[in-house]
């Protein structure tokens, strides 16, 4: 005896999973499933039996329960490439894989008497089963052979959900396995090796048993004369035909895949069922086939919809013949079988789920120094990045009256240079390039084709033909792919270099930024927007002198190797003046008290820069450059909204708070904080222009309502509104 | 596998005739990153390469790990589903346990295989190695 | 084999699976459409949308994160002119 | 008999196709045939055809996920879906069937301080339009929904989520056929496998279609397909800021009930649901790279059945029947596109994106409006298709989300 299924094991204790029907055992029916170790809807008569398996009939009556069995290891995958893949270990696939083996070709190949399921074939192509320990994805060079044979069709009738019934095929596997059969009746082709009555006739219907109901007692079939016979028996084999098993092939169309054996049998058509079961996963009857038929519900795809037939755990292999018989005897041509979709054979979540990873999110080479101080991390902007240090309030209060670091590696870097570098810049940003000058930078708006703003940075130059970009933590990747686009697309002769993962960065910002940096060892440290190089606490820098938190900054951009060294040093040199890093929730309020938007949070889809108020970034006068022919377009029409600068007393709204005028909705908020400094709220918010009236221009309202409470629109920011401490 | 350690490169980006012609240290591993870019395992002269615009910088941002051919081809076998080149030296870059890795298989007698991870995904390619 | 949809062929790294590139449009605008102002706005926002064959770029962001075009069939998703 | 089988509708087609109609509607979907029910029972116009070029709602209509909210992100389409959920709520009462209607809540899941704050915005802008959201925290969450892992498997932790109570799911097909009926009940002809190949032209006017059962004159032309809508318009010249993106979803075998609302999370890009058949129905994201294919992808199935599993434990094992694949017709802001096209007599109802199922009812509704009074009504007004033109548009982050 060859490996004993769960199935035929306790069927031969004379164990019944589930109420009846006929069983196929090649894993086609319905009618041996059950709640195998916790997964529900496990065909046992395709599971291996083993001690210890823990094997469970579905609730009677009612469906399986959604519970978990809590951890699980995962399942492993396998990646294989092949020549030649060959689905079915029956003789055609046998002799198929034996031939390509023959021809020299790298061939593997499923049997699903050995735990082997393909469950689909998936553009590639590739081939996915799932094996007894581990999930395949099998990438074939050459060919996939198909050699799924063919299942039996399943008898309809009142009295097929009996125990008892059994396939041709089906009865010859069990009367090997040593389950007792006892009286074998055969409607249609006969078991091979099974002493059985044969019999002959239209199937009418199964009568139970007496001493057990639930176990069928006889079959009866009608004569060509019309008259019916019983005859009694403990067991039906039924042979009435077979479908190929062919979903594979027909989800596979249009790739090198090709049947052998069975699986290219024209399908047998059964009579025109008349009475009982049709689908025994969804419980359709043949009434019911009558009944969505006369309601205009004509052809298959409709008869499964509205019925549902053929939507259950067999996936129509039981109710499709049957239904296409039932639509050609209602005068329809045959149909064709449903579309095929994978999966062809089931398979837990866990299972398939098998080699999958979560996106990774990348961390700077501070990570582990954040970590170490405390920090509570978050993802933003693509990047695991420090949210705090514990106290907000003393990093802002280090950042507004001493010294602060903050990790900015996370910035987009870029190097451009080369013969065309000017000009692929004057066509990527719309501010003058030719005229900066080296060791200058430039802060730019980088704009779309629409004229929306999809990042903003700096532009500095490093000589004639070489320049630095650097872009938001959460653009830098875009920006790549943007930079790189324009220069090939124009033809432009220039080197690119995405530095963002390779460098390192640490704002080291506050009024005492200047002293820190001397004491670190910087004798000379660059101007309001220059920038330089110099070797700070040991470590080779770039200088960048620019402001975003409103207080002097520079920007050190260094090797990722050197980046703790450097951190480290300015804490310890800075030590005495109070040094202590800041994460991006002290950062936010900073700079929101300088009005300074971040791109991804203030902006919006369409945010031009008119609606950003950024005009003053954008230069009409150069003939050319990405965005400028939307932004004349657009500047015809009259503006709607804008993003504005509010200021309220009391509490922080939340962001995304409404903005009212009276009761009329006129934008939400997309920054908020409280100042410290200012003593009241601050708010970055979209607002929306109203009708001047008598044909005054429209005009943005002045005073709003917030959360209930008066805001009014600031034309120019409270905080330093001179940008005097940036520049100190 | 051991942790990967961080690499001392030089990374290039020149024409791809610069790359092609260009005399690297001996022995140092050079992995062609893109016809554009190699990325040396070695520091590397400005004037290695004979454009005059080429950009020439020191990288640190990867990191790198031999590992011995066998215990390599079975992780690949699990993480990686694209094709492994067959002849040696060979270079391959791509998705390899969902992360952006390069492998270098050294020359024919030296069964090993180096592992080329962007530092920033070294936490998670170890946490999917085990 | 001829037809691997959706595996694409990067000319400098071999055949990888889709999830490794990012999709970039070429935009096409009808001839027809020759007012500047009407082209921009086409170019900004309207897309041929073709069922069939689209000449397009992919960017192989896990290998040499560099730009390549080819030709694919929206309606199968085969690319018949690249080998892989 | 079978209960599904029992409380079917009756549909009536039409024993020929006429040579004319008042208003010819391309695609038996649920927003071709809810035009037509509207255009009959709300204004009394009955001239009218349906043409489907396969079997009522065999393609989006019948490949979405079912689920119906109006927790939007701008004014308009809040005020829009919210209308749309609200008659869906009134759906059965109206058509006289059972469309499976089931109020579930809605629970959209943050996992980062970035997604409190989208959380947050998202429930202040609903609730101000009158579409009920509000922030709960991390207790209330697991009160709604216990098997949620709040862990993320440790690596995707719940901060906190917006709760749409009102979130909703219905059976489509019986949206479909409860529409269909009531349209053909009062005379509406639908007429399955009959293709449109072109359009009847007088000048720039569209005076009626071409068809695979011949040509078919009408005084106005609806184009309601879904994905293959800018091939339509390139019959006419007409040009649309559409894409058609492939969009992939997966059932489990069915399950006894238990899990009661409707969940989804933008950082992991995943959605899950039971519907009343007991199912577990579970999407995620559209394909990046414009598509028209109907092919099923290994790499969708297996990241989102992992990905699902990190949300909710349980699914791991659950056993995987089917996935399947839709084409959706993806505006260039992400919000639908409604009503004139500058092409006399021709109008579109499109751009519905993965978000068609919800907006049904009122889609139809304000299409027969629009179609019955010449006029655009207000509701719709803002998602005409000349806003790309005028720098209007309707960006939408609540909408650019999976569902």
């Amino acid at each position: 005896m060859v490996t004993d299924s769960v199935l035929t094991h306790l069927l031969r204790r004379g164990e019944y999973l589930t109420d009846g029907g006929a069983l196929c055992l090649g894993g086609d029916c319905p009618h041996c499933l059950a709640t195998v170790d916790g997964v529900a809807y496990v065909r046992t008569c395709q599971t291996p039996f083993r001690q210890r398996l823990s094997v469970q009939a579905h609730p009677a009556g009612d469906l399986p329960r959604l519970e978990s069995r809590g951890e699980r290891a995962p399942v492993p995958a396998r990646t294989i490439h092949c020549d030649v893949v060959v689905i079915g270990q029956g003789p055609a696939g046998r002799r198929a894989a034996e031939e390509a083996r023959t021809d020299g070709k790298h061939v593997v190949t499923l049997d699903s008497g050995d735990g082997q399921d393909a469950i689909g074939i998936y553009p590639g192509p590739l081939v996915v089963a799932r094996t007894n320990d581990s999930m395949w994805q099998l990438y074939p060079r050459d060919e996939i052979i198909v050699a799924t044979g063919a299942a039996e069709i399943q008898p309809v009738a009142p009295g097929n959900d009996l125990r008892g019934l059994v396939t041709a095929r089906a009865t010859t596997v069990l009367a090997a396995a040593g389950v007792t059969l006892g009286r074998v009746v055969a409607v249609g082709t006969p078991p091979e090796g099974v002493v059985a009555t044969s019999v002959s006739g239209e199937l009418v219907r199964f009568e139970p048993a007496a001493a057990d109901p639930r176990r069928v007692g006889a079959v009866v079939l009608r004569d060509s004369l019309g008259t019916e016979h019983s005859h009694p028996c403990d067991t039906v084999s039924l042979g009435l035909g077979l479908t190929p098993r062919d979903a594979l092939l027909r989800m596979a169309r249009g790739m090198n895949v090709r049947g052998v054996g069975d699986v290219l049998l024209p399908p047998d058509v059964p009579p025109c069922p008349l009475d009982g079961t049709v689908c025994p996963c969804s419980g359709v009857t043949v009434e019911d086939l009558r009944s969505v038929h006369a309601r205009g519900f004509c052809e298959l795809d409709l008869v499964k919809r509205a019925t549902l037939a053929g939507t259950g755990p067999c996936q129509g292999a039981a109710c499709v013949p049957h239904i296409r018989a039932f639509l050609a005897a209602q005068g329809a041509d045959l149909p064709t079988p449903f579309t095929a979709r994978p999966v062809t054979r089931q398979l837990t979540l866990g299972e398939v789920a098998a080699g999958a990873h979560h996106v990774a999110t990348p961390r700077t080479a501070l990570d582990a120094e954040h970590r170490a101080l405390g920090a509570h991390m978050e993802r933003l902007g693509g990047w695991w990045r420090p949210w705090h240090y514990g106290d907000v309030e003393a990093e802002y209060t280090a950042v507004r009256t001493g010294v602060s670091i903050c990790d900015v590696s996370t910035l987009g870097k870029m190097q451009v240079s080369g013969p065309d570098a000017v000009a692929l810049l004057e066509h990527l940003y719309p501010v003058p390039i030719s005229s900066l000058a080296t060791g200058r930078s430039r802060y730019v708006l980088m704009l779309d084709e629409r004229g929306y703003v999809a990042d903003d940075g700096l532009v500095c130059r490093d000589g004639d033909t070489r320049f630095t970009l650097t872009f938001t933590s959460g653009g830098s990747t875009f920006a790549e792919l943007w930079v790189r686009d324009w220069a090939e697309s124009l033809k432009l002769d220039v080197r690119v270099m995405n530095q963002t993962m390779s460098l390192g960065a640490i704002n080291v910002t506050g009024p005492r930024a200047k002293e820190l940096l001397v004491r670190a060892g910087v004798t000379d440290p660059p101007g309001f927007l220059r920038h330089g190089t110099a070797t700070v606490a040991g470590v080779p820098c770039r200088l960048f002198r620019l402001s975003f938190t409103g207080e002097v900054s520079f920007e050190l951009h260094h090797a990722a190797a050197d980046s703790v060294t450097l951190w480290q040093g300015l804490m310890r040199l800075g030590a005495d003046l109070g040094v202590r890093p800041h994460g991006l929730e002290a950062l936010m309020k900073l700079r929101l008290e300088m009005g300074h938007i971040i791109v991804g949070q203030d902006t919006d889809f369409d945010s031009t820069p008119r609606r950003l108020n950024h005009e003053w970034a954008v230069r009409l006068e150069k003939p050319s450059f990405v965005g400028r022919a939307a932004i004349l377009r657009t500047n015809k029409l009259p503006l709607d909204r804008q993003l504005c600068m509010f200021e309220m007393d009391g509490n922080a709204p939340a962001e995304g708070a409404t903005i009212w005028l009276g009761a009329e909705y006129v934008g939400d908020v997309t920054s908020s904080t409280w100042s410290p400094t200012l003593g009241r709220s601050v708010m970055l918010g979209w607002v929306r222009l109203q009708p001047g009236g008598n044909d005054e221009p429209d005009e943005l309202p002045t005073k709003v309502s917030i959360d209930g409470q008066h805001a009014r629109r600031v034309t120019r920011r409270s905080f330093d509104p001179e940008g005097i401490r940036a520049r100190a | 596998m051991h942790a990967p350690e961080r690499l001392h490169c030089t990374r290039i980006v020149a024409t791809p005739t610069a790359l092609d012609t260009a005399a690297w240290p001996g022995g140092a591993v050079v992995l062609r990153v893109a016809a554009d870019e190699a990325l040396v395992a070695a520091p590397v002269e400005l004037d290695v390469v004979s454009d005059p615009h080429a950009i020439v910088e020191p990288e640190t941002a990867f990191c790198g790990v031999w590992v011995e051919v066998e215990e390599a081809l079975a992780f690949l076998e699990r993480e990686c589903d694209w094709e492994l080149p067959t002849e040696r030296p060979a270079f391959a870059q791509g998705a390899v346990a969902g992360l952006p890795v390069k492998l270098w298989f050294a020359a024919d007698g030296d069964d090993r295989v180096l592992f080329v991870v962007p530092a920033p995904f070294v936490v998670d390619f170890v946490e999917r190695w085990s | 084999m001829t037809i691997r949809r959706l595996r694409i062929s990067c000319p400098h790294c071999g055949v990888r699976a889709v999830e490794e590139f990012v999709h970039g449009e070429i935009p096409t605008i009808p001839e027809g459409i020759v007012e500047p102002e009407a082209r921009d706005l086409d170019r900004a926002f309207m897309h041929t949308n073709a069922e069939g064959v689209v000449v397009e770029r992919w960017f192989h962001a896990f290998g040499c994160r560099r730009w390549l075009t080819l030709a694919r069939d929206t309606r199968t998703n085969d690319i018949p002119d690249n080998r892989g | 008999m079978n209960e599904a089988v029992e409380r079917l509708v009756d549909l009536r087609w039409p024993s020929q196709v006429k040579s004319a109609y008042d208003v010819v509607i391309i695609g038996g979907g649920g927003h071709g045939l809810a035009t037509a029910y509207y255009l009959a029972t709300r204004h009394g116009i009955t001239n009218v055809a349906v043409i489907e070029k396969g079997y009522i709602g065999s393609g989006n209509s019948g490949r979405n996920t079912t689920i119906i909210r109006a927790n939007y992100g701008i004014p308009e389409a809040v005020r829009f879906y919210q209308h749309s959920l609200e008659m869906y709520g009134r759906l059965e009462q109206e058509t006289g069937r059972d469309v499976m209607h089931a109020t579930k809540g809605l629970l959209w899941i943050a996992h980062s301080e970035a997604g409190v704050r989208q959380e947050r915005a998202r429930a202040e802008i609903n609730t101000a339009f009158g579409s009920k959201t509000e922030y709960v925290d991390p207790k209330t969450i697991q009160d709604i929904c216990p098997q949620l892992d709040m862990t993320g498997q440790g690596v995707w932790p719940i901060y906190g989520a917006s709760y749409h109570p009102s979130g909703a799911s219905a059976r489509h097909d019986r949206v479909v056929w409860a529409y269909a009926e009531g349209a053909m009940r009062l005379g509406v002809h639908v007429h399955q496998r009959t293709a449109v190949t072109g359009f009847l032209r007088d000048g720039d006017r569209v005076v009626g279609v071409e068809t695979t059962a011949g040509s078919i004159a009408a005084g106005v032309v609806v184009s309601a397909v879904g994905g293959h809508v800018t091939t339509l318009a390139s019959m006419v010249g007409l040009r649309l800021p559409i894409r058609t993106h492939q969009l992939q979803a997966f059932v489990t075998n069915r399950y006894a009930q238990a899990f009661g609302p409707i969940v989804a999370s933008s950082g992991l890009g995943v959605y899950a649901s039971q519907p009343a058949k007991g199912e577990m129905l579970i999407g995620a994201e559209i394909d990046r790279a414009p598509a028209y294919a109907y092919d099923a992808g290994h790499s969708f199935l297996r990241s989102c059945a992992f990905r699902s599993i990190a949300l909710l434990p349980f699914l791991r094992d659950l056993r995987v029947l089917r996935q399947w694949t839709g084409v959706c017709d993806m505006s260039a802001d992400y919000s639908p596109i409604m009503g004139f096209t500058g092409v006399p007599n021709l109008l579109v109802t499109t751009g519905w994106g993965t978000w068609g199922f919800k907006a049904i009812p009122a889609g139809g509704e304000q299409m027969a409006e629009l179609i019955a009074t010449g006029r655009t009504p207000a509701l719709i007004a803002p998602f005409a298709l000349d806003r790309f033109a005028n720098d209007r548009t309707m960006a939408d982050r609540g909408s650019a989300g999976t569902h």
